[in-house]
């Protein structure tokens, strides 16, 4: 117990990530399925208050984007990435170590909004965030939002942010500075490549977030007037500080799964990744112009026709960078012999899948068209098809690819084939109708619609796919749950790899490499043209390797955020001190700890 | 790579910071003029003091490269000297800074007046912030050198806490001359 | 790397010297009425070059590896754009949009 | 199963119409017809698109799948040629996206022609006005707009932010307060359209709806006069005399307005409330059953709505309602 609450191993904290994200998941699953229960029927539904639907979809949004998907993204940073350049740790294991209790942390005082109401003295249980994940002001201002509930939700974005940031400098020291003797930039696993851009994004996007994040508390707590138009203030300034977080943070969420398919593809089909630079390049170029294209979230607040034109065009470019990544990966595949795995299935359905979703994009990048879509069903189609179909599958396809790496046991291949067949069958009767409500006139956000519009058939289906993508997961949760009784007998290599985490045991020892590789390609595992397969690492370490210990501080200093956030919801002012003072000696025991890296 | 890791997150921390700053900079240019009610900017910044200021800071950070160069060199009594002239004309800033909030808040400019004040206070405040951090940064490391446990060995840490001063200081140039001087 | 490349006191001297005038002549200007029509790009201008010295000099970085340059330039140029483009949408396109 | 479902949305453009009051796929107006042009335009092209990745995506599966004992596949790094190809190939499509797409963006800006109806919406939560600054006349949650003339929308908030959106019409636009937007349409032909707000904006977002009825010059005219005229004044000793004094003394008078009898600014005029078809954001039909249980307990109905709860007594009620739909 003691041993994981001080860890700085990246693999147990990869672990830690990787199961608290996915209870998170679970979380943020459950309040879809309630939407979608409501949502079965129209004129009111089952009966899902107004006030509890608004909760549900925010904190849905929410969980999904900070508190699933990008945690489980850096559950495979953090466990991969050491192994994928052959390094012992990570740069900064202490820090990683903050990340992770910090993403906890704020994720359980997000959550706590649940069951907050009484504290506040609300007349409800749940004093959830309700304005949605975007938080638009001036819906947010103290006027037209009064009780604690969008306090909890930009408080609690504010806390995950320092999480994403301590990681993102983190990963990208580690990634520059901690490879392997030969493991030049061109010779990096695809999958460390886009872990790395999506770090640069995010330490670019999240202090704009950041920015926005205390002009908004500054509005709530201390009457300015930045969002708030009687006070001069623009409501307008509010979405573009969030959209240049908001679309650079789409491309944190699928460059990685991006990644992940970048090495199962290859493996699966026997054949390196086809036009790797290609690839590689075209992830800089979609992180590049995912920073130029922010406003095409705002096409219907009147930008001007000017500004319009330039944002469709930045937006429609995308496609060119995000169209030639998909063209390699069948590539890949061509010419290949393809074992039919569930990591692979995952991996296809990624293609096949995120393909839809990128095209309805391009109706979006069409400004006048957007006008017709944007706040509608058909928005919620495209997002889900780009963030299941996309990110999702992908996480999935690197679940199943890297758990006996993980975990040192294999996920069942027949239970895996059930989860990937009743998540395609489920996500596209989900998603797919979705296009349809939105076309017909079905605003997003709503709570209830009328019978007369038409959408009743699409939105029954819907649900039920929406259900039969929870039944999934169960399946693939019980999947999970059944190797923690089977031996630990994963070979080191199970699907022919080709990168460095496939030259060492399953799990890794706690050291990772018995000695530090030496790499002459970009497949070292691989026989190729100019290059033999890299000699097995011994099997033990021929001198002692020393292996820092763990700390408390992390998680010490990790807990004092939470408590400046409680003191800021409550307003007392005594907490703010005991908060600060965590803080402070946390930071400081840290730095004057002795640790050896 | 061979590089120090610290140094680097470093470089990405700053890189990073561009983008706070880039944020709060842009708010201020945004709302710039779109104060309802007075006091407006040209009523109130006192540029001779402000000035004073922007001296004092720049004079800290060539405070700051001297106690860096001494401490490389070893010469450990010129780099406790150079730390604690660099925290103290830090101080005095800050002092400039209090008294000028003070003044304001006195002249009827405060934090909610007007969107002027907003923008002014959150901005410079945010500067002032870290210029406190830098503050107490450097006199942990004077008190260190001052306890003989800060050498040459642990140049990198004067380095990369000379970054942070430095990168305070640019902030300020550019703050200096969009906030005070273009009105 | 090239730790040993570092600049001399007397290049800090100097350094300090020519910031210190830079701003003299930013204060000077400001006010002088004849420089009131090119007083916005003048003054960008010299806050730029002030900016450049510190982050070559004192920051090291003209000496240090190109790394830290590109960890260091490559988001300062985003976040200069940010500032550009919100400028230009909110007062540039205004007017375009309004049309009148 | 996708391609299968493309076949509903080829049905629901054909045979979709007066079904589907809030279709995307029916446009009834020059700015949505210019909107559904561009939209026909992308998806055929994504259609196309779709269906070429999606087959060499079946195609390799199918032909290269493992066969045991067959020799190492040739390691292919990449093609120059292809890579180039499949850079250009989406660039070229794009173009022929791009350019419509510019150029509907620059005729859908949002300026009429001279000597359009001017109409400024004022979003509240979660309800509609309509000034007609040259008509002087105002309406509530319905929009009366006459056939085949240019309109010229201006919109702005008295709170948060709503979204203007009716979809056969035209495209959505946001209400903000502090700044004026503008859409311009010509509705082709009369009817009643259906929209409601598009931008999340509290409790009763779903709830924000409304109807724009489009009417012929002539009654759109007998329509404008009957809104000009002062409300009706009740008939002695009619039920509807004794609502009006009902309604004197009631605290509706501190929200509503009633052209002659109360000034209130909070929630829609009624002073031709009997000519409206619709009540409380469009949300129910005006009759007698629904007035009454608004006017019991309106939050009820529409979560987080101001109007709170009347404790009138039956008789009361009753004659209230008798006056509300006497003013026509």
């Amino acid at each position: 117990m003691k041993s994981w609450l001080t860890t700085t191993d990246h693999k147990r904290i990869g672990l830690l990530y990787f199961w608290t994200a996915f209870g998170f998941f679970l979380v943020g699953g459950l309040e879809a399925l309630i939407i979608r229960a409501q949502l079965a029927r129209p004129d009111g539904g089952l009966g899902v208050s107004a006030e509890t639907f608004n909760q549900l979809f925010t904190m849905h949004g929410t969980t999904m984007v900070f508190l699933a998907l990008m945690p489980l993204s850096a559950a495979f940073f953090n466990f991969i990435i050491p192994l994928q350049i052959g390094a012992r740790d990570v740069a900064f294991p202490r820090l990683n170590a903050f990340s992770y209790w910090v993403f906890l942390l704020g994720g359980l005082f997000l959550n706590a909004s649940f069951i907050a109401g009484p504290l506040f003295g609300a007349d409800r249980l749940s004093v959830a965030p309700d304005a949605g994940w975007f938080g638009y002001a001036n819906l947010t201002s103290r006027q037209f939002s009064p009780g604690p509930n969008v306090d909890f939700w930009l408080l609690g974005l504010q806390i995950l942010g320092i999480a994403s940031l301590a990681a993102g400098f983190n990963f990208i020291v580690t990634i520059l500075n901690m490879r392997a003797p030969g493991m030049r930039m061109l010779r990096l696993p695809p999958f460390t490549w886009m872990t790395l851009i999506t770090q640069f994004l995010v330490i670019t996007a999240f202090p704009v977030i950041t920015v926005a994040l205390v002009l908004l508390m500054f509005d709530r707590f201390f009457g300015t007037h930045f969002f708030v138009p009687q006070g001069g203030g623009d409501p307008i300034l509010w979405q573009h500080l969030f959209w240049m977080f908001g679309h650079p943070e789409v491309y944190i969420l699928i460059l990685p799964a991006m990644g992940i398919i970048s090495e199962v593809l290859p493996t699966f089909s026997k054949k390196p990744l086809f036009g790797y630079t290609v690839v590689v390049y075209s992830g800089v170029v979609i992180a590049f112009l995912g920073w130029s294209v922010w406003s095409h979230h705002m096409f219907s607040t009147g930008l001007g026709p000017i500004a319009d034109s330039v944002f469709a065009g930045t937006t429609m470019l995308i496609a060119i960078p995000t169209g030639v990544k998909i063209f390699n990966w069948i590539g890949t595949l061509w010419g290949g012999q393809i074992r039919f795995t569930t990591s692979l299935l995952f991996a296809v359905g990624f293609i096949a899948m995120f393909i839809i979703g990128g095209l309805s994009g391009v109706s979006h990048a069409a400004a006048p068209s957007d006008l017709q879509q944007t706040d509608t069903y058909y928005v919620v189609a495209h997002i889900h098809y780009v963030l299941f179909g996309g990110t999702i599958l992908g996480l999935f396809a690197g679940m199943y690819y890297w758990w006996p790496k993980m975990t040192g046991r294999m996920l069942s291949e027949p239970l895996g084939k059930v989860h990937f067949w009743l998540t395609m069958i489920g996500m596209n009767l989900a998603f797919f109708p979705m296009h349809f409500s939105g076309l017909l006139g079905m605003p997003r956000r709503i709570y209830t619609y009328s019978s007369d519009l038409g959408v009743t058939g699409f939105n029954l289906a819907s649900t039920i796919g929406a259900f039969l993508i929870g039944l999934a997961t169960l399946v693939f949760f019980w999947s999970l749950l059944r190797t923690r009784w089977q031996p630990m007998t994963a070979p080191s290599n199970p699907w022919g790899g080709a990168t460095l985490e496939w030259a060492i045991p399953s799990p890794p020892p706690v050291y990772n490499f018995t000695v530090i590789p030496t790499v002459e390609s970009r497949m070292p595992l691989w026989h190729t043209e100019r290059h033999a397969p890299m000699p097995a690492l011994p099997e033990r370490p021929p001198a002692p390797i020393h292996v820092p210990g763990g700390s408390w501080w992390p998680m010490i200093t990790a807990i004092g955020l939470p408590i400046l956030a409680i003191a800021a919801i409550s307003r007392t002012l005594p907490l703010v001190f005991v908060g600060a003072a965590v803080v402070i000696v946390g930071i400081y025991r840290w730095a004057y700890e002795p640790f050896e890296m | 790579m061979g590089l120090d890791s610290r140094k680097m997150a470093f470089w990405a921390f700053i890189g990073s910071e561009c983008l706070l700053f880039g944020s709060l900079i842009s708010t201020y240019l945004v709302y710039k003029g779109r104060s309802l009610t007075g006091p407006f900017p040209h009523e109130i910044l006192n540029i001779p003091f402000t000035s004073f200021s922007t001296f004092d800071l720049l004079m800290s950070s060539l405070a700051m490269v001297l106690a860096l160069a001494a401490v490389q060199r070893g010469d450990m009594k010129q780099g406790k000297l150079w730390l604690l002239v660099t925290a103290l004309l830090g101080l005095v800033f800050l002092g400039g800074q209090f008294w000028e909030f003070s003044h304001f808040v006195h002249e009827g400019l405060g934090l909610t007046t007007n969107l002027f004040g907003s923008t002014f206070y959150v901005l410079t405040g945010t500067h002032g912030a870290h210029v406190t951090v830098g503050v107490i940064w450097l006199l942990t490391l004077w008190v260190q050198a001052l306890r003989g446990k800060l050498g040459p060995a642990n140049a990198m840490t004067v380095e990369i806490t000379g970054l942070y001063w430095h990168f305070v200081d640019v902030v300020w140039i550019v703050i200096f001359t969009v906030v005070y001087l273009i009105q | 790397m090239s730790e040993q490349a570092h600049a001399t006191t007397g290049t800090y001297l100097r350094v300090a010297a020519i910031l210190v005038m830079i701003t003299l002549i930013e204060v000077g200007i400001f006010y002088v009425p004849t420089f009131q029509t090119v007083l916005v790009p003048v003054l960008l201008f010299l806050s730029a070059v002030k900016f450049t010295l510190v982050v070559m000099f004192y920051m090291h970085l003209k000496f240090d590896n190109r790394f830290f340059a590109f960890l260091f330039g490559g988001p300062l140029l985003l976040g200069v754009a940010v500032v550009v483009s919100l400028l230009f949408i909110f007062y540039g396109a205004l007017r375009l949009r309004t049309g009148t | 199963m996708p391609l299968a479902l493309l076949v509903v949305l080829l049905l629901l453009t054909a045979c979709g119409g007066a079904h589907l009051p809030q279709s995307t796929l029916t446009p009834a107006s020059d700015f949505s017809a210019d909107l559904f042009g561009l939209f026909k335009n992308v998806f055929w092209w994504a259609v196309a698109v779709f269906i070429v990745v999606e087959a060499l995506l079946l195609i390799a599966l199918a032909r290269f799948r493992a066969r045991p004992g067959a020799a190492a596949p040739k390691p292919v790094h990449g093609h120059t040629v292809l890579e180039i190809g499949w850079t250009l190939a989406p660039a070229l499509i794009l173009v022929f996206i791009a350019v419509p797409t510019m150029r509907t963006i620059f005729a859908t800006a949002g300026h009429a022609p001279e000597g359009a109806l001017r109409v400024e919406v004022i979003g509240h939560q979660w309800w509609w006005e309509y000034r007609y600054p040259t008509l002087n006349i105002s309406a509530y949650n319905e929009l009366h707009l006459p056939v085949q003339t240019p309109i010229q929308l201006e919109m702005t908030s008295a709170d948060v932010i709503h979204s203007f959106w009716v979809p056969r019409l035209g495209g959505k636009r946001d209400l903000i307060q502090g700044r004026t937007n503008r859409i311009a349409w010509r509705a082709d032909s009369t009817g009643e359209y259906w929209g409601q707000c598009a931008e999340f904006c509290g409790a009763s977002h779903a709830n924000m709806r409304l109807r724009v009825v489009v009417q012929s010059d002539s009654v759109f005219q007998r329509w404008v006069d009957q809104q000009r005229t002062a409300p009706a004044t009740p008939a002695k000793g009619s039920p509807a005399e004794a609502g009006q004094q009902v309604y004197r003394r009631s605290p509706c008078i501190a929200c509503h307005t009633i052209a002659g009898l109360s000034q209130g600014k909070v929630g829609p005029d009624l002073s031709h409330l009997g000519s409206r078809a619709t009540i409380a954001g469009a949300l129910f039909p005006n009759t007698t059953e629904m007035l009454r249980r608004w006017i019991m307990n309106a939050p009820a109905l529409k979560p987080g709505a101001l109007m709170t709860p009347q404790n009138l007594s039956l008789q009361d009620l009753d004659a209230l309602i008798a006056y509300l739909q006497s003013l026509k």
